[in-house]
């Protein structure tokens, strides 16, 4: 058993994402039409030991995702806690 | 920002917060002859800011040498390009990206490149170098590594993946950068003289062409931002943050070149700071016309932008361009070919105003070169007190240390002093295959495929003996910058240079502004090499102070055969080695009195320029006959660090050690004479049998000079007092920053 | 010999390889836009380093499907000959024209640096100049080589021979400082079953001139000029 | 309205994951003692035009995961689909 974190990274919808437009395009070049966005993000699976509380979890989780995982100056994320 | 600013009143709070005095608002009145309306307001406060208009830094820039017989194009381009022979020409220029990069250090770094890149291949020069100069706080602070590594990586991907090698640079650590980090960005273009394109409009009718990126709404102010101090408030302006898109640029630059070389455009200018404002109002000033365009016409990532938004952008990777009659559609073939956005959005008129419509309703009116034509202005200086303390600091109350193999040790490990491998390890540095020498020696050298030409460069900043000496370490930065072409083998041609300076309102900082551009001024007219462009970037302050004043020279040399290029490091055992210039013994300002004894004081090593330009010239005579096995300067550690530095090869792709036995020459001080600055001293070594001839041409040049030992061994041994196993010096000088950073 | 040079939009050598084959190596060489479908009857086909899309979302990636790639699986599966440099390299580990999959290196760093490979296997038609487990000094500089392939498909690698170069140190011995992105098996290069096709990550078009640091990459070329092998 | 996917790819787990490897050594090193294991993947989210069919959505999702955003030889993914 251990607490399992994933974690999900955006751009903020205002920043420019040019991977997400050249997989855009080469979608769109594959023939894909109907693909009118494309964003590419970050998803991160994260294990805490299962001693810790899921208060302590979440609370370690959300400091890792805005110190490291996320950059607060283009990015948003979010992030869900389960016991596995 | 919301749509709703078309109608926002221009107030004095407004006002204000564009960041123009009420005089130059007061200006603008007249210009216009009424109220600009608030989509004008922001046209003047970009082109108004430091950052485009050098309000406070042009009448001094003014007194630099801009010219000679191999300047094709001096300053107020996109880059300066200089004659190398055989109708080949050279484009190369530096720019800071400071502000940026302390924000968002991966981001800004990245645009950095991608802007000065832009510089390049928009004069018509294909990229085939880029160098880069760096400068952070002390790097055991956290912050400064997270700040150095994320400038690292945001330069290497960028050039990485346009596919220009990045083959020179420097780091420096310094508290006096703690807050402020700078990081200029260089880049390096080879054209042929027909090539040639300058950055305007002209051709009544002719299309106005946008091509590249979308616009968005990234970066707005962002050339308003480069010019204010950082303040708790600029993190929000964070937004202003712009993500970069090599493969984007990639395609830009192919394109570019393409229309270019296919003789298919009248001018072309990139879009950087203040994007499509600046790019518009300086292509039609330069031009001597008018422009006009229509901003719906723009590409446009997003819904909803406003004119003001639209021209203010600085969303990255775009180009403006003016075609010449009847190129337009295959302009479009070529954009389409590399999948890139290209509109109409414009044509060249002969009012000299700058027009802006949205949907045919005009939004802006204004004489375009107005906007180029920033106020001037001549800020009172005063010379710092603190000036006085550094010259009464007195040598004698520093003890000389008992054990100097152990500060040698120290010094070599030092970051500033260690190899930068762990940086340039990250860079391709040998895409497009011509890097001859590669970072590691004092200078990277590239030759020009199909000619024997080669192309020297180096990259040198100095803040610490600026901050002491403003005009003496102005002069020690240019001749530090020549004496690494020089032992390179190459001879220097021109250079461009970065100011990175506080607060130019600041009286003191205005000081140290006015001497340090005297003391390059006077430098670079005793060696006889123009400054062909540069860039200044002020305001890299923050509430605890200004960063030292650090200029940073970016220096071009020429090799008629390349095969005449030399390394710093020893190549034999056996060979002699030589001391050219003379010893001092004077600490004051050197890397040795920060690291060893915690003091950045004293009086910093004087320069003779006539002395330095003939070692300079003995050096190049001695290259050109093939005298030398290898050749380095005396800078950061002095003599003991120089001799050091040639016992290990240290590049990326050879590592071997030699080690050598010296005496350790003059007198006085020993630590002085082991580690003190003093200038226009090399390091080199030569075959025996080669030694009379050396000395006849260095007593020919009149360059003072001492065989100071032999190359061989495995430890370096210095005097009496210094004797070190190379093997454990070299551990330490490569792998000193690589453990700090792990 | 003539070879077709395809050009991704980011591909960033493909003029060194151009110059290499062209003006080194003295060969006839041609250049082929990835929209192009036409290879122009070339005996070797040179899939060359960069970024093609900027390797955006995975090296390689959107490269294998453009249409240049669809000519050039079908010029391979006649037998013809097909180098992948580098990003090449893993443009035809993605197109599946090679097995298993380049990660980012174990130190997540770009990697720019000289190495040393020993030639595994030398009765290829892109290594039959070099004598058996001779060591090649040739230059990397990517940030993901890290070849990775699972237990079935290395064992079928080790029973086809069909790993063709490993990194090395300067003696050749396969040691793990020698190995400098955390390959497999300090794997660098390999062929497909038929031997006709084979990527490597070191650049040969960087190292076929002593000006250059090294003219070991000089081998791997006249081996392909000396080979029998071609496509019909 | 339109139809919102949301891809996850992961490497699979016999794949070694130097960047997760890198970053669980960095928060071990910030103090976050109690992270055992890191995996870092990618979150992808395409728009659809509306007039597609579920169905059509999950089809062509399932094309261009499979295709192109992973790459079976050493990834695994998933997506969710939803109308926006
Ligand atoms: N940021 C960098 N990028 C590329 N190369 C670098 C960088 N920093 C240092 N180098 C290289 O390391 C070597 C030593 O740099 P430095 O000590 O500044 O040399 P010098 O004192 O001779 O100017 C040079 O070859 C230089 O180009
Ligand atoms: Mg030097």
């Amino acid at each position: 058993m251990a607490w399992h974190v994933s974690v999900y990274v955006t751009l903020k919808p205002s920043v420019m994402d040019p991977q997400g437009a050249t997989v855009q395009r080469a979608l769109n070049q594959m023939g894909y039409k109907a693909v009118t966005d494309v964003r590419v993000g970050k998803f991160t699976e994260l294990e805490f030991e299962a001693g810790l509380s899921e208060a302590d979890v979440k609370k370690q989780a959300d400091e890792i995702c805005d110190k490291l995982l996320a950059n607060p100056n283009i990015e948003a994320y979010r992030f869900t806690v389960e016991k596995k | 920002m919301s749509s709703s600013i078309m109608n926002v009143e221009v107030t004095d709070k407004v006002v204000k917060e564009h960041g123009l005095k009420p005089d130059e608002y007061q200006r603008i009145c007249d210009i216009l002859g009424r109220k600009p309306n608030i989509t004008e307001l922001g046209l003047y406060s970009v082109m108004w800011s430091e950052h485009c208009g050098y309000k406070h830094s042009r009448a001094l820039l003014k007194t630099l040498p801009t010219k000679g017989d191999k300047v094709l194009q001096g300053p107020g381009e996109n880059a300066g390009i200089m004659d190398i022979g055989e109708g080949w020409a050279v484009a190369f220029k530096v720019e800071s990206h400071n502000h940026p990069s302390a924000i968002e250090p991966y981001q800004g770094a990245a645009t950095g490149v991608g802007g000065i890149l832009r510089d390049i291949f928009t004069m018509g020069a294909r990229p085939v170098a880029n160098l880069n100069s760096l400068r952070f706080g002390p790097l055991t602070d956290p912050k400064v590594k997270r700040l150095f590594t994320g400038v690292v990586h945001g330069i290497a991907d960028y050039g990485n993946c346009m596919g220009i090698p990045t083959v020179a640079g420097e780091v420096v650590f310094d508290d006096s950068y703690a807050e402020n980090c700078l990081v200029n960005a260089m880049s390096v273009g080879l054209l042929k003289h027909d090539q040639i394109i300058r950055g305007k409009a002209t051709g009544i009718g002719n299309a106005v062409i946008y091509i590249g990126a979308t616009t968005g709404r990234d970066g707005i102010h962002g050339a308003t931002f480069a010019s204010t101090e950082i303040t708790g408030e600029s993190t929000e302006k964070r937004s202003a943050v712009q993500v970069a898109d090599p493969f984007m640029e990639k395609l830009l630059m192919e394109a570019t070149l393409e229309l270019i070389h296919g003789n298919l455009l009248v001018g072309i200018q990139d879009m950087g700071a203040a994007g499509l404002t600046c790019s518009t109002c300086e292509m039609a000033s330069r031009g001597g016309a008018g422009i006009e365009i229509d901003v719906a016409k723009v590409p446009q990532r997003e819904k909803g932008m406003t004119p003001y938004e639209i021209l203010l952008s600085e969303s990255q990777e775009r180009m403006l361009l003016v075609a010449k009659p009847g190129c337009e559609q295959k302009v479009h073939d070529i954009l389409a070919k590399w999948d890139l956005h290209a509109a109409t959005i414009g044509i060249v008129t002969d009012t000299g105003r700058m027009i802006v419509k949205e949907n045919g309703k005009v939004v802006a009116d204004v004489p375009a070169d107005s906007l180029t034509d920033a106020p001037l202005y001549h800020p009172a200086k005063s010379e710092p007190a603190i000036l006085k303390t550094y010259k009464e600091f007195d040598e004698n109350s520093i003890p000389v240390p008992g054990n100097l193999s152990e500060v040698l040790e120290k010094l070599i490990a030092d970051p500033t002093i260690a190899s930068k491998r762990w940086v340039y390890r990250q860079y391709d540095h040998m895409v497009r295959s011509n890097s001859l020498i590669r970072p590691g020696s004092d200078a990277a050298v590239i030759r020009v495929k199909g000619t024997q030409l080669g192309l020297a460069m180096t990259i040198d900043g100095l803040g610490s003996y600026c901050a002491l000496d403003p005009y003496e370490g102005a002069k020690i930065v240019v001749a530090e910058a020549a004496r690494n072409i020089a032992c390179s083998g190459a001879q220097s041609i021109g250079m461009t240079d970065c100011l990175n300076f506080g607060n130019p309102e600041k009286p003191e900082v205005f000081y140290y502004l006015d001497r340090v551009i005297a003391g390059l001024g006077d430098a670079a007219r005793a060696f006889n090499i123009p400054i062909t462009g540069g860039n200044v970037s002020l305001y890299n302050e923050n509430p605890t102070g200004a960063i030292d004043p650090t200029p940073v020279i970016g220096m071009m040399g020429l090799f008629q055969n390349v095969d005449t290029r030399i390394t710093q490091w020893f190549k034999n055992e056996g060979d002699s080695i030589y001391l050219l210039g003379s010893m001092g013994q004077s600490i004051g300002g050197s890397r040795y009195l920060t690291v060893t004894h915690g003091k950045k004081t004293g009086l910093c090593p004087t320069l003779n320029l006539e002395v330095e330009l003939k070692l300079h010239q003995a050096l190049k005579a001695l290259a050109d006959q093939k005298m030398l096995q290898s050749a380095h300067d005396c800078s950061d550690g002095g003599f003991a660090v120089a001799v050091s530095e040639s016992c290990f090869t240290g590049t990326t792709h050879e590592q071997k050690s030699l080690g050598a036995t010296v005496s350790l020459p003059g007198e006085g001080r020993l630590d002085g004479r082991l580690f003190g600055e003093a200038q226009s001293r090399v390091i080199v070594s030569l075959k025996p049998a080669d030694a009379a001839k050396v000395e006849e041409i260095l007593k020919k040049f009149g360059v003072p000079f001492e065989k100071i030992g032999t190359v061989g061994g495995d430890s370096l041994t210095i005097g009496k007092e210094v004797k070190v196993a190379v093997s454990r010096l070299a551990d330490l000088f490569f792998t000193s920053i690589e453990k700090m950073m792990a | 010999m003539r070879f077709s040079v395809t050009v991704f939009p980011g591909s960033n050598c493909d003029h060194d390889c151009e110059y290499v084959l062209r003006d080194v190596e003295k060969q006839d060489v041609q250049m082929i836009w990835h929209k192009d479908t036409d290879l122009k009857n070339p005996d070797c086909v040179v899939v060359p380093g960069g970024f093609s899309y900027g390797d955006y979302l995975r090296t390689g990636a959107i490269a294998r499907f453009s249409p240049v790639m669809k000519s050039v699986a079908d010029f391979a599966a006649k037998g013809g000959l097909v180098i992948g440099i580098c990003n090449g390299f893993q443009i035809l580990c993605e197109a599946g024209l090679l097995p298993g999959a380049l990660i980012r290196n174990k130190n997540i760093k770009f990697l720019c640096q000289s190495t040393y490979i020993r030639v595994e296997q030398n009765n290829t038609p892109f290594t039959n100049a070099c004598k058996p487990n001779q060591v090649l000094k040739i230059p990397i500089a990517h940030g993901e080589g890290n070849y990775f392939i699972d237990a079935a498909g290395l064992k079928g690698l080790k029973d086809n021979n069909q790993i063709v170069v490993r990194y090395c140190d300067a003696n050749g011995q396969l040691t793990p400082e020698s190995n400098p992105n955390g390959s497999l098996e300090n794997i660098a290069g390999i062929c497909n079953v038929n031997r006709n096709v084979f990527g490597l990550m070191p650049h040969p078009d960087r190292s076929a001139e002593d000006i250059l640091g090294s003219h070991d990459g000089h081998y791997l070329w006249q081996s392909i000029l000396s080979s029998k092998v071609g496509a019909k």
